[in-house]
This record gives structure tokens, C-alpha cells and sequence, in this order.
């Protein structure tokens, strides 16, 4: 195989393979950068760098397809995953711009950049590939591991160090220090009567039987939903559920039933409607 | 086929990838497009090696994997501390280069 | 025997040193210390002055070189005394009438209590005057020249709490500084003439210089000598120097500095001989002042003002005389050394006057003062007669000369200059003989009344130890104020006829001065009987004008040359309106310029680049992206130069 | 290997002020007296130079030479001509005068103002800008003067700026705007001043290849070097561009009244008695030194530039109402002067230049610390507000009078001879250009007196009428300077032999003769 990637022009399911993959991946930056929310910009992204995996095996570097399977989309991808349900998987931002001009600058000079770097490449007049076939004549990890342990040894060993470096560099911006003693609960209650806003506890959230998620606001006696019954991440997320409107039709769908069996005038069937909603 | 069309593939992604570092305002985003033009890169790295016939450009493409890694570690933890903050991760809203 | 010439100075030089820096500890003693040091320079002067009559003509020049002073290639100055006769007489006179002054000065000023100070004042005076006519180059002259004017700065503005006297001080020293200019630039014409500024070769060299650069430096000098010796257009500092004490006016503003001029002129004869348009412009400027001056006298109802004037007049007569060239500069020096006696006897007399009547200066306010203190009247009478040129008194014998030499100059500037003098001897009479009877004859106008009129500007604030506005009570002043005004008056009649009997000052000054009989139209007798008449007809108007009629005790309105005369013919309105106001408003707006202009572009720059850089602020909204941006505009830009630069 | 005498001299103040300031706070005495000390020490090593100087000897005497940076030929060379050690001397006999008549200037002010004064940081300053000074008049390596020339800056910048005068007319907020007003213009007009002149130092290396002042001057005479004359004329401009900044010359010279005006008193004397020296004393070194074709061609422009200066300035003197403004236009009169007798290129009048940086020094001086003194007993600086002050304190009236004898140059007093000299070398090549600075004399006696009549003479104001003569200290600094105007006024020579041979030396630089007097010329 490393024969015919040797060859001067490549054969034509290599050829395919590019232009299919190719195009797969333009879509996945494309969707990268122009999706709403982050996990499919996320899972996009994904894709792309699968694809590109691909590429790099097609272009006789095994060993950095196989790395770039694993560790970028399985590491690192990963953990953009993490990230973003740490920050909330739904988040949307509106693509909507703030600042003046911006959108068109950025786009002008994308395309502006783009070209230019097109036409540089394609005036580099790039003719004749040597090919990889007796770089990788004995083992293509091989020669990776001969140049970066002889040639390259310096900045792997930075590298290493870069790697450390990066891990405790991490831990320490997201590792919180608790400065203070945790606050009592006395003294909480204490603090909150002081304050004078909801002396109480926070009621619970999914009032019914059937609806006890933690996403799911308690109603209140209007069966208007109640903010306050939700755990605060989960409203920051934007992430509640409101079943108040189904619940209460529910009921109502019951009662006509019963109605029918005894026979009653139908009561005209009108759903019930949030106050809010009438007043729209 | 010419090998070319990798370069311009690269290419091509590496401006996508730019002009989404421009476009997006949430920290997590521009951070992925900035993965993809790293990527873009690679891509070239990977085919200049094919096309002159020897692996540095790999082990230049593996150098930029680690360091990219490396930078991805640090960057979100740096958004996670953030949006701990401000509970926010657009990147307008650490506009305090302004004097 | 040269070693004394250093001393002459270094006496009264230390006297000023020690009184000045010595402190009020020498209070009671300063005024002793001065007095004692400047009579001391005047016996070092006798000791010379007999060495010299010891030695025959030829040999009466003693040089002393001290140091080299200003050592510069190609520029030398230094540090040499030259005592020849013209500048022994000098000596003579300086510290002898100096030291009479400082005597008069002790009984005058007793009530100052900065008495101390202005003894060390009048010997820094004498150091300054000795040095000026001691110094063998021009260049250490001018050194005197300018401490002389300085001394007079000082002893003008001596009261200084009185805003007059300061300024007039002010303008004593600005108006001399003009002269000065003049005397600096002739140095410097000498210099690039003669390559040097020394007596020596300066006069030596002479017959080969050109004759614009001679009359250059003639007229430079002569600039020089119109400052310091107060001739037309620079005489208007002098009425206001009657500002300062009057033993000052008497020495510096009558009897030395102001001769100084003349001297300076005397002293450059060679220069003057050899460029006869310089002494032209000598002679015209000298005929001019004298009428000035005597006319300036008529008017002033101040009797310092009014001998200050005739100084004026009477150096007016000098200077005349000095432009003549040989026939005259003998009889200018004569005239110099008499009017030296009289005047300062004159001086000193008004001074006694005001010393008795409360330090009044309006002869308007005095009259009939002869009763009352005879000494003094006797003392200035005879300064009188001396100065009209009575016959037989000093003042007779040289204005007389100074009056045949004027003829003597022949051609129609002779008959003009000899008018000129003549015109003024009459005028002399006739205003002399004003205050003679303004102050001693006449009923006593100052009976009944406090003497201070609030216009007239009070004089010494000793006047405050005397009782201010009571009425005055004339009285005769102390012996030791009126043993010198008898030494002058003596000096002031016998002084003329001693010097020109048998023509010995012509032949003891000759061999430094030279001289030449003109050769007259007009024969001396007739022009002493011409003087005469001038005088007897000056002396009647006078009478019939004073004598007869009482005098208003204010003074009338006047004719249109009096109320003219009164001040000082307009010539410092002249000068306050074209130099003071000129001057104001030019320097206010090159004020006003500097501000705006100069420092305006310099200010202007900035606040443009001040502008610029807020409109550049705008573009840094601190929105990362936007940076980005640029950024990456910036790469695209490289990417297409990079580009660019391979097509190319 | 000898001592290096010349590298101590300036080490020692340079020493001095870090050591003064690193006196803690409480001990501001101490700081004082160690100020003081070291720079009387300095004062010592300079009399060394002094007398160690051979006038008769080589040109560049005391040289040290050691390579600095190789690689663009730039050198720590050292060496004094007999103006270097004129200007070295005038320097270190100042600062000690300096040092003590700003004993109390910055004190820390009285209760009720919240400014902290750093007493240290004040004399660490003045000693910093002494050693920078000395080191630019021994320096002949262009580049070292260079940047003790431009270093020079910094410590000023903040003696302007950070220590006016203890009592203002308009409080103390206005005081500090127009101080750092006053700073900020000093500072910015000798940038710009100083980046010209690098361009020109660069150029200058480009044309010549090294720094060395010495090289380059006989590098010029023996041909072996040879500048383009349009590229002389520009290095020319370069250089003269700063100098003319520090000199100040017209229209340059506005920085100097705004940073006179606002420092106090011996601040204002460090500026215009020896910084500026470091600008006319360059002038003399290195634009005649190393552009003597230039200097010819410039000459005509060049002293109709310091004539307007000289005239104008002393205009500008009469007509201000600020004492120490009056005294900063009087010395851009004076260095008007001095530029003119150095560009007449004649011997008397560069050696009256070089006497006149020293007399001038020395009378600005005496004229500006009295007024100092009077300045901080009234707590104004405007003419109108004094009067009668004679009465009162008459030794402070008569040093007063004497310094401003000094400034309009009254024969007697050493001012009078170089600025004769002056005169009369341009008027042997100028005429008419010496008559007209000639009356630049009568001018400075106008603003002298006027000075001195509104505030000494007249009646007493009653503001002044407590006002306490001179205390010992200040009669200490004046005192010593008086005399010197004096003794320097009667006896020039030591100076005048010192400085005669440097002069010589310039004459042949720039390749010009005295003319001759017109009866040696007729003969």
C-alpha cells in the first residue's frame, strides 16, 4: 500500500476518498462555526477531526491518524464535551453580533485571507511528491521515534515539561480555595431573616406524583410555575421544564370523561390556558 | 489526483477556523475554531512531510498536537474559572483591555 | 617713587572695603576712617606731585604696571597706572576737593544713621575717579569710568526710601550706560585700528590709521563724554542727580566725575587732532550745552537745580574749549580745575543753606539770608563772582581763555562759537546773580511760615531731627562744615590768577597736551572787554529783575521759554514719550508675542498630537475579537506582501 | 595604568546620591550634611584636575580609554581640554553653593499640606546631575557624551517637577500643574533636541565609523576622512539642533523661563549655571570640533540668531513682573552671548565664550540664590509685591545689587571682561552685528535696576517690614561667590591661561585667523 502512496499522483480511491471526505469535513468547520449551540458545534468539530484521522492515514502518517483518533477526538473533544455541560449543554448564544462592523470585517478578511493563502499555494507550483514510501521503509512509528528521540529530544523533553506544566496550571485556575468556614446553618437562617427575603425553606420542586424531576417547577396555588423550586444551575442553564399547563389539562380531560359516563351536557371543551397566555 | 488539494483543503479549513475565532462570542466556541485552524495545520504539516519525502513535518504535526493539548487544558480551565465568575462565557464580556 | 601711584587708589579703595563690609560696628568711627583714608590719598598725591616738579618736563611721565589683566591671544589689557601731569592735576584736584567733602560730609550728614555707608561710598567714589584718570589703557579706564558712575548710582539713590531719588539714580546709570556704549565701541574700533588700546601705541600710530576710523572713534568718544559729563543730548540725568546729598553734587555732580568727559577728550588729543570732524562735532556739542545749561539755570526755582544747570553750562564751556584742539585744551583743563574750586564752594554753600533752613530747597522760600549766616554768604558770594568771572577771580582768567580760544578757532565757526560763549558768560551773570539774590538779599519770604510747601519734594530725613514744618530758624553751620566752603572760596579767587600768571599751567600741562597760539581776528582785550559788557549786562538785567522788585514767593506763570526751561526745555518730556513709552510698549508686546507665538506653535503641536491620539483611542474598544481582527487583517496583509514579493 | 582622576571626579557625586538617597527617612539631616560633604569632595578632585591640568601640555589631557561596546566602536574615553576643566571647575565650585542654599527647600512641608517632600531624593538628584555633568564635559567618545547628555533629563525633570517654591500665589494645586507644566515642556523640548542629535550621533558613525572625537578630528585634518559637504552640513544641523535647545538659543528658548520660574531657586541655578553650560560647551567641542566646514557655512545665521537672542531676551527681561522669569530671559541674553562669541571664531571671542559659561555661572548664581532667599522670606515671586526691602535687610539688598552688577556686567566684576572679550572678538570680524550686541549692555542695566529699584528701594511695604536680613548660612553662599566675581573680575589670568591654548586649538580646527588690526595690515 505504501507502494502506490508512493506513486506521483494518487490513485483514485484515494481521490474519492478526498473529495467524499472533503467535502464532510469543510461541513463539520462550517457547522462548527455556525451553529447555535456548542454541543453540535462540539460534535461537529468531532467529526471534522475524524475525518482529518483519515486523511493523515491516507497520507502515510499511521501514526498520527491513530493519535489524532485518540487523543483529539477522544481526549480532547472529551473534554470540550465537559466543559460545555459544565457550562450547560443547551446554552444557546445568538449568533447575533454586538459589536459594529464586526461580522463583515471578520468575514472580509476571512475571505480575503483565504484567498490569498489559496493563490499562494497554488503559485508554490507543488509538483513532485517524494511520497513517504522509504521514510516509512521500516515503520512509519519507527521514524517517528528515531527523529524525535535524536533530532527532536530538546523540545520533547520541553514539551514535557510544557504537559506538566499545563496540568498543574489547570488544577490550580479551577481549584477553589475555601477561604472561610462553611456558614452554619443557624447562621444562614440567621442571615436570611436579616435580610428579609423568603425566611423559609425553599420549597420543593415537581409538586405531582408523577412529575418529581429536579427540573420540573413546583406550581404555585394559580398553577403558575414557581422559579424559586428549582435548583439555581439548572435556571442558569435556562434547562426547567413547565408541565403545569398539561398537568391541569389532564384533569380536565378527566372530569369530561367522567361527565360522559354519567351522562351530564357536555361542558364545552376548552383547554385551559395560562393567564399570561389568555392575556396574549 | 494531486496531493495538492490537501494543502488546499488545509487551507481552506485553517480560514474557517479564523474567521469563527472572529465571528463567536462564547469563549467554548472560538476555542474549538481555534482547534480547527490548529488542525488545519496539521493537515499540511502532514502533507508537506508527504511531499518532501521525510517525517519532520509529522513530528511537527505531533509537537503541535501536544502543545494544542496542552493549550485546550489551560484554556478551559481558564473559561471554567471564568464562568464560575461572571457565570458567562462570552468573550465580549472580559472587555477590560479598555483603559 | 612710581610704587605711589598704586596707593593713591588702594587708600580710598580700602577705606570703602572696610566700610562697607565692616559693619555697624565701625558706625561711630566710619565717617573718620573715610575722611582720614581719602586725605591720605590726597598727601600720596602731594608726595608725587613734588617728585614730578622735581624732574624736568620730559621725565614727568611715571608708568606703574601692576598685572596683566585680561591676557587673550592677540588682546592684551593690563593693569598699568600712567601718572603724567594731566592726570597729576587731576589728582590734585580729586583728592583735595574729595577730602574737603568727606570733612564738610561729617558735619552734613552727622544725623544720617547710615552715615557709614556713604563715606564708604564717596572713597569707593574717589577709588573709581582715580583710577579713570590714572588708567594707562582705555580698556582700565573704562573700569573707573563705569565705577564712577556706579559710586554716583549709589550716592544719588543714597536716600532710597525716596521713590525720586531712586529713580533718578536709574536714570543717572541708564543714561551714562548709553555713554558707556559709546567708550566700549571706540575701544573696540581702537582695538581693530591699532590692534591694541593702550595711550602708547593707540596715539603712536595714529598718523596711520584712516581717517573714518579716527573720526569714529572720535565721535564714539565723544558719545562717551556726552554721558558722563551731561552735554546736550545726554545732559538729562544731571538735574535729577540733585536728587542725592549735596556734598555728592558738590563732588561728583560739579566738581570730578562730570569732568570726566573732558578729560576723556583732553586725554585723546592725538585722536581728536587727527580727525577735525570729531572736533567739530566737539565744539558744536560744547556751545550748544553751555546755552542749554544757562538757560535751564535761568529758570529753576531750585537752587541745586539751578547750579546743577550752570555745571552744565560751565562744562558746556569746557568741552568747547576741548574741541578746539591744542589752542584750547590747556585753558578746558584750567577752566575744569577753577570751576572744580567754585562750584563745589558753591555747592557747599546751598547746602549749608538748606542745612539751615530745614532742608529747603525753593529759593522762593529763602531771602535775606546774609544776616543770618555770614560765613556762608562771604563763601558763596565769592564763588559768585568767581564763576560770572569777576575780574581777578579764578573763573575771569579761564573762561576768558576758553572765550579768545573760541575766536581764536577763526572762520565763521569762530565768530559762531565765540557768540556762543560770550552769549553764555551773560546768561552765566545774569542767573548767578538770580540766586545770589533770591537766596541772600531780598526780604526774609521764609518768616511766618512753615517752610515745606506740600509740592516741593523733601530733601534729607536728617530734616526729621530738626523739627519738620516749624517755622526755620537760619542759622550758621558748624566749623567743620565751613572751614572747607572757606578752603574752595579762597581756591575759587586766587586759583585763576595763580594758575595763568606767567602761563604756568600752559607750561606744566603742555608737554602732555600740546599747544598752539591761534592766531585771533579779534585781539584779547577786546574780547575781556566783551566778556565784560556781557557780564555787566547779565548782572543788571538780573538786578533790575530780583533786586528791585520783590520776589513772588510762587513762582508766575512765566513766559513760554521759562515754563520750557523749567523743564529742562522739554527734553525729558522727549524721552518719556519716544525711549520710556516706546520702549513700555515694545517690551509689552514681545511679552505678549513670546507667550503667543513663540510658545504657541511649540503648544499648538502638542495639543494637535493631543487630538490626534483621542481619534486613534476610539479604535481600541477592548473587544478582543476586534483585535483579532486587526490581527488578522495584519496576516493577510504579510500573506499578500509575502506573495508580492515572489511575483516581483 | 595611573589613577583615573578624571572617572573619580564624576564617580564620586554619582556615589554620593545613591548613598544620600538610601539615608532612611528620619535621618533628613544626615542626608544634607552627606550631600554637602560629597560634594565638596568633588570639589576637591576637581581643584586635582585642576592642578594636575598642564596648560602648555597636549590638548586632551587625563585621558582614560577603555572599549565599551565593541562591536560599534563605542568607547569610555575621557579627557579635558583646558575648557573642560574650566567648566568642571565652575561646576563643582557650584553644587556645594547649591546644595546649601537649598538646605531647607525641601524640607517636608508645614502641617496642613499633605506633600511629602523626599529631602534625600532632592540632593540625590542635584549630586546625580552633577556626576552626569562632569561625565559630559570630560566625555570624547560622541557617544558617551551622548548619553549622559540625554540622562541628564531624568533627574532634572524631576527636580522641576517635584520641588517648587514653599509658598505660591495661587495655592498649592496651581503650583503643581504649572510645575509639571514647566517639567513636561523642559523634558519634551530636550528630547526632541537629543533625538535629532542621535540621528545625527548614527549618522555620524555611518560616515565616520567609530565615535571617537579624536579619531574624527584628525581623521578630518589629514583627509583621510572625508564628508560629502551637504552631509557635513546636516550632522552639523543635527548636533547644533540640541545645543541650541540647551543653550537655549532663540526661538528655542521658552522652555527655560517656565522650568526657572516654577524649581526653586538652586534648582534654577543647576539649569541655567551648568546644565546649559553642557549645551554651549558642546557647541564649542564637537560642532566646531568635528563640523568645522559646517560652522563656517552656519556662522552668518548663527549669530543673527544669538544677536536676536541678546537683544530680545533683554527686552523680554524688562517687561516681566516674575523675579526669576526676569533672571531666565536675562540668561538667554547672556548665552546669546556666548553663542556669538563662540560662532565669530575669533580667539578673543571663543575665549570670552569660554570665561563668559564660567562668569555667567557664577553671577547667575549670586543674582538668582539672593533672589532665592528674598523669594522664600516674602513667598512671592512677583516684582510688585516687594519694596523698601533695603531698609529692612541691607546686606540682602546689597548682595542683591551686587549680583545684578554682576549680570549687567559692570567693569570690576569678572562678567565685564569675557563679555568685552565677546564684543570685541565679533566686532573685528563683524562690525555691525558687535555694535547692536553692544546695546544688549545698556538693556541689562535697564532690567538690572529696574529689578532692584521696585524691590529694594521706595517705601517699605508693610508685608516686607519684617522681612530678617541674610542668616549665615546664606551669607556662606553668597559670600564666597561674590568674591569670586570680584577676584575673577580683577584677575582673569588663571582662567584665561587655561583656556588660551584650548582656544588656539578650535582656531585651527575650524582653520581661521584673527584678522589684523588695520595698521599692521596697512604696514
Amino acid at each position: 500500500m505504501s507502494a502506490q502512496l508512493a506513486a506521483y499522483t494518487t490513485s483514485t480511491g484515494e481521490a474519492f476518498q478526498f473529495w467524499v471526505l472533503g467535502t464532510v469535513a469543510v461541513l463539520g468547520a462550517l457547522c462548527t462555526v455556525f451553529m447555535k449551540k456548542a454541543v453540535h458545534s462540539a460534535l461537529s468539530l468531532a467529526g471534522t477531526m475524524i475525518v482529518l484521522a483519515v486523511f493523515y492515514l491516507a497520507n502515510g502518517a499511521y501514526f498520527l491518524g491513530i493519535v489524532q483518533i485518540v487523543v483529539y477526538t477522544g481526549a480532547i473533544m472529551m473534554l470540550f464535551l465537559f466543559v460545555v455541560m459544565l457550562v450547560g449543554v443547551t446554552a444557546a448564544d445568538s449568533l447575533k453580533e454586538t459589536i459594529k462592523g464586526q461580522r463583515w470585517l471578520a468575514l472580509l478578511c476571512g475571505v480575503g485571507f483565504g484567498v490569498l493563502l489559496l493563490a499562494g499555494i497554488a503559485n508554490a507550483s507543488l509538483k513532485d511528491f517524494a511520497g513517504t514510501g522509504q521514510a516509512n521503509a521500516n515503520g512509519n512509528v519507527e521514524g517517528l521515534a528515531a527523529l524525535i528521540f535524536t533530532k527532536y529530544v530538546f523540545a520533547f523533553e520541553i514539551t514535557g515539561a510544557l504537559l506538566i506544566t499545563a496540568a498543574v496550571g489547570a488544577m490550580v485556575l479551577t481549584h477553589r480555595e475555601r477561604t472561610e468556614r462553611a456558614k452554619t446553618q443557624r447562621e444562614l437562617s440567621e442571615q436570611r431573616v436579616r435580610e428579609g427575603k423568603y425566611v423559609p425553606p425553599l420549597p420543593a420542586p415537581g409538586v405531582y406524583a408523577r412529575h418529581n424531576a429536579v427540573d420540573i417547577a413546583g406550581l404555585l396555588p394559580d398553577g403558575t410555575p414557581s422559579e424559586l423550586t428549582v435548583s439555581k444551575t439548572l435556571r442558569e442553564r435556562g434547562q426547567i421544564r413547565d408541565v403545569s399547563t398539561d398537568a391541569i389539562n389532564d384533569l380536565r380531560a378527566l372530569e369530561q370523561r367522567s361527565e360522559e359516563r354519567l351522562e351530564r351536557t357536555p361542558i364545552e371543551p376548552e383547554t385551559f390556558k395560562r393567564p399570561e397566555e389568555a392575556s396574549k | 489526483m494531486n496531493p495538492v488539494n490537501y494543502l488546499y483543503l488545509a487551507g481552506l479549513l485553517f480560514t474557517i477556523g479564523a474567521t469563527g475565532v472572529l465571528i463567536r462570542r462564547n469563549a467554548i466556541v472560538v476555542f474549538m475554531c481555534v482547534e480547527l485552524m490548529l488542525n488545519a495545520c496539521n493537515l499540511a504539516f502532514v502533507t508537506f512531510s508527504r511531499l518532501h519525502g521525510n517525517l519532520d513535518g509529522q513530528v511537527f504535526a505531533f509537537f503541535t498536537m501536544v502543545v494544542a493539548a496542552a493549550e485546550v487544558v489551560v484554556g478551559l480551565a481558564i473559561i471554567v474559572s471564568l464562568f464560575r465568575t461572571r457565570h458567562s462565557a462570552s468573550v465580549d464580556d472580559a472587555s477590560l483591555m479598555k483603559l | 617713587m612710581e610704587k605711589l601711584i598704586a596707593l593713591l587708589i588702594a587708600a580710598p579703595l580700602l577705606g570703602a572695603a572696610v566700610l562697607l563690609v565692616g559693619g555697624r560696628r565701625l558706625d561711630r568711627v566710619g565717617h573718620w576712617i573715610g575722611t582720614l583714608l581719602s586725605t591720605a590719598s590726597f598727601v600720596f598725591g602731594l608726595l608725587l606731585f613734588a617728585d614730578l616738579l622735581g624732574r624736568n618736563a620730559e621725565h614727568r611721565t611715571l608708568t606703574q604696571h601692576l598685572w596683566s589683566w585680561i591676557p587673550v591671544e592677540g588682546f592684551q589689557a593690563d593693569v598699568t597706572l600712567r601718572l603724567d601731569q594731566l592726570s597729576m592735576t587731576f589728582v590734585l584736584l580729586i583728592t583735595g576737593v574729595g577730602s574737603l567733602i568727606h570733612l564738610y560730609s561729617v558735619g552734613y550728614m552727622e544725623h544720617d544713621e547710615r552715615r557709614r555707608r556713604f563715606f564708604g561710598y564717596l572713597n569707593l567714589f574717589l577709588a573709581a575717579m582715580l583710577l579713570l584718570v590714572l588708567a594707562d589703557n582705555y580698556l582700565l579706564l573704562y573700569v573707573g569710568w563705569e565705577g564712577v558712575g556706579l559710586a554716583s548710582y549709589l550716592l544719588i539713590g543714597f536716600w532710597q526710601h525716596k521713590p525720586s531719588a531712586a529713580t533718578a539714580a536709574k536714570k543717572a546709570f541708564l543714561v551714562n550706560r548709553v555713554g558707556d556704549m559709546g567708550l566700549s565701541i571706540a575701544i573696540m574700533l581702537m582695538f581693530t585700528t591699532f590692534g591694541s588700546f593702550a595711550f602708547g601705541p593707540v596715539f603712536g600710530h595714529v598718523g596711520d590709521a584712516s581717517q573714518g576710523k579716527l573720526t569714529a572713534i572720535g565721535l564714539m568718544l565723544l558719545l562717551a563724554a556726552c554721558g558722563k559729563s551731561a552735554q546736550v543730548p545726554l545732559q538729562s540725568w544731571l538735574g535729577d542727580a540733585m536728587e542725592g546729598p549735596t556734598p555728592v553734587s558738590a563732588l561728583i555732580h560739579a566738581a570730578t566725575m562730570v569732568t570726566a568727559g573732558v578729560y576723556l577728550i583732553v586725554r585723546s588729543a592725538a585722536v581728536f587732532n587727527a580727525a577735525p570732524d570729531a572736533q567739530l562735532a566737539v565744539t558744536v556739542v560744547g556751545a550748544v550745552t553751555l546755552l542749554f545749561g544757562a538757560i535751564v539755570g535761568c529758570a529753576k526755582d531750585d537752587i541745586k537745580k539751578a547750579l546743577a544747570g550752570s555745571t552744565m553750562s560751565q562744562i558746556g564751556y569746557m568741552v568747547l574749549a576741548a574741541g578746539l584742539g591744542p589752542i584750547g585744551y590747556v585753558f578746558a583743563i584750567m577752566h575744569l580745575v577753577t570751576h572744580g574750586f567754585f562750584k563745589a564752594g558753591l555747592f557747599l554753600g546751598a547746602g549749608s543753606v538748606m542745612h539751615g533752613m530745614n532742608d529747603e530747597v525753593d529759593m522762593r522760600k529763602y531771602g535775606g539770608l546774609r544776616k543770618y549766616m555770614p560765613v556762608t554768604f562771604v563763601t558763596f558770594g565769592l564763588g559768585y563772582l568767581a564763576i560770572i568771572g569777576f575780574p581777578g577771580l579764578s573763573g575771569f582768567f579761564s573762561k576768558d581763555k576758553i572765550i579768545e580760544a573760541a575766536f581764536a578757532k577763526g572762520g565763521t565757526e569762530g565768530w559762531i562759537l565765540g557768540g556762543a560763549a560770550l552769549l553764555g558768560a551773560a546768561i552765566t551773570a545774569f542767573y548767578m546773580t538770580r540766586v545770589m539774590l533770591m537766596t541772600f538779599f531780598g526780604e526774609e519770604r521764609w518768616k511766618n511760615r512753615p517752610t515745606r510747601s506740600p509740592g516741593a519734594p523733601s530733601a534729607e530725613p536728617a530734616a526729621e531731627h530738626r523739627g519738620e514744618h516749624a517755622e526755620p530758624h537760619p542759622h550758621e553751620s558748624p566749623k567743620v562744615m565751613t572751614i572747607p566752603m572757606i578752603v574752595l572760596a579762597v581756591g575759587s579767587v586766587l586759583g585763576g590768577g595763580f594758575f595763568s600768571i606767567g602761563d604756568r599751567f600752559l607750561h606744566w600741562l603742555e608737554p602732555v597736551t600740546g599747544h598752539s597760539e591761534g592766531h585771533s581776528p579779534v585781539s584779547a582785550g577786546e574780547v575781556t572787554a566783551a566778556t565784560m559788557v556781557c557780564l555787566v549786562i547779565g548782572v543788571a538785567i538780573a538786578w533790575a529783575q530780583y533786586g528791585r522788585k520783590p520776589v513772588p514767593a510762587v513762582a508766575p506763570r512765566g513766559s513760554l521759554l521759562t515754563r520750557a526751561a523749567r523743564r529742562d526745555l522739554l527734553q525729558d518730556d522727549f524721552n518719556h514719550v519716544v525711549l520710556v513709552r516706546g520702549g513700555e510698549h515694545l517690551t509689552r508686546s514681545l511679552v505678549y508675542l513670546d507667550h503667543s507665538l513663540v510658545d504657541g506653535v511649540v503648544n499648538g503641536t502638542a495639543a494637535g498630537f493631543g487630538g490626534l491620539s483621542g481619534r486613534l483611542r476610539r479604535f481600541q474598544n477592548g473587544f478582543a475579537r476586534s483585535y483579532a481582527v486587526s490581527m488578522f487583517g495584519g496576516a493577510a496583509l504579510l500573506v499578500a506582501a509575502t506573495l508580492l514579493m515572489r511575483a516581483v | 595604568m595611573s589613577f583615573p582622576l578624571l572617572t573619580a571626579t564624576a564617580a564620586l557625586p554619582a556615589v554620593g546620591a545613591v548613598a544620600t538617597a538610601a539615608v532612611p527617612a528620619a535621618r533628613r539631616t544626615a542626608a544634607k550634611w552627606l550631600a554637602l560633604l560629597v560634594s565638596l569632595g568633588t570639589l576637591a578632585l576637581a581643584i586635582t584636575v585642576l592642578v594636575r591640568f598642564d596648560p602648555g601640555g597636549a590638548r586632551y589631557q587625563l585621558t582614560e580609554s577603555h572599549s565599551w561596546i565593541s562591536d560599534f566602536g563605542v568607547r569610555y574615553e575621557l579627557g579635558v581640554d583646558g575648557i573642560g576643566v574650566a567648566l568642571i571647575a565652575l561646576t563643582a565650585v557650584l553644587i556645594p553653593f547649591i546644595v546649601l542654599a537649598g538646605w531647607h527647600d525641601a524640607d517636608p512641608l508645614e502641617t496642613g499640606s499633605r506633600r511629602w517632600r523626599p529631602t534625600q531624593g532632592f540632593f540625590a538628584l542635584i549630586l546625580a546631575v552633577e556626576a552626569m555633568v562632569l561625565i559630559s564635559f570630560e566625555a570624547t567618545d560622541v557617544f558617551l557624551f551622548y548619553i549622559f547628555f540625554e540622562a541628564m533629563l531624568i533627574p532634572m525633570y524631576f527636580l522641576i517637577g517635584g520641588f517648587g517654591d514653599r509658598a505660591h500665589a495661587q495655592g498649592e494645586q496651581a503650583a503643581s500643574t504649572q510645575r509639571s507644566y514647566a517639567a513636561v515642556k523642559f523634558l519634551l523640548y530636550n528630547l526632541v533636541g537629543g533625538l535629532i542629535m542621535l540621528a545625527a550621533v548614527i549618522g555620524l558613525y555611518v560616515v565616520a565609523g567609530n565615535f571617537s572625537l579624536q579619531q574624527i578630528a584628525e581623521a578630518r585634518a589629514n583627509g583621510s576622512l572625508h564628508m560629502a559637504t551637504s552631509t557635513e552640513r546636516w550632522l552639523f544641523l543635527g548636533f547644533f539642533f540640541a545645543f541650541a535647545v540647551k543653550a537655549p538659543l532663540w526661538p528655542l528658548h521658552t522652555w527655560l523661563p517656565n522650568a526657572m520660574q516654577e524649581s526653586t531657586a538652586p534648582v534654577a541655578v543647576l539649569i541655567t549655571a551648568v546644565v546649559d553650560k553642557v549645551g554651549t560647551f558642546a557647541m564649542l567641542r564637537f560642532c566646531l570640533g568635528l563640523f568645522p566646514g559646517a560652522s563656517r557655512w552656519a556662522t552668518p545665521v548663527i549669530l543673527v540668531l544669538a544677536l536676536i537672542s541678546i537683544v530680545y531676551g533683554a527686552l523680554l527681561a524688562v517687561g516681566q513682573r516674575d523675579i526669576k522669569r526676569l533672571v531666565a530671559y536675562a540668561s538667554i541674553s547672556h548665552f546669546g552671548f556666548i553663542i556669538m562669541g563662540i560662532f565669530a571664531m575669533t580667539s578673543q571671542g571663543q575665549s570670552g565664550a569660554t570665561l563668559y559659561m564660567v562668569n555667567h555661572g557664577i553671577s547667575t548664581a549670586a543674582l538668582m540664590l539672593v533672589a532665592g532667599f528674598l523669594i522664600s522670606r516674602r513667598g512671592s515671586r512677583l516684582i510688585a509685591d516687594y519694596g523698601g526691602v533695603q531698609k529692612v535687610a541691607p546686606v540682602l539688598a546689597g548682595t542683591f545689587l551686587i549680583g545684578g552688577l554682576a549680570t549687567l556686567s559692570l567693569p570690576g566684576l569678572a562678567p565685564f571682561v569675557s563679555e568685552f572679550l565677546v564684543l570685541v572678538g565679533t566686532f573685528t570680524r563683524y562690525p555691525v552685528i558687535g555694535i547692536i550686541a553692544t546695546f544688549g549692555i545698556v538693556l541689562a542695566a535697564l532690567y538690572t535696576l529696574v529689578l532692584y529699584q521696585r524691590t529694594m528701594t521706595g517705601p517699605v511695604k508693610p508685608e516686607v517690614s519684617a522681612m530678617p536680613d541674610l542668616k549665615v548660612r546664606e551669607l556662606l553662599v553668597v559670600g564666597p561667590l561674590i568674591v569670586l566675581l570680584i577676584f575673577l573680575g580683577v584677575y582673569p589670568k588663571p582662567v584665561t591661561n587655561i583656556v588660551n591654548p584650548a582656544v588656539r586649538h578650535t582656531m585651527s580646527d575650524v582653520q581661521k585667523k584673527d584678522p589684523k588690526p588695520e595698521v599692521e595690515a596697512a604696514k
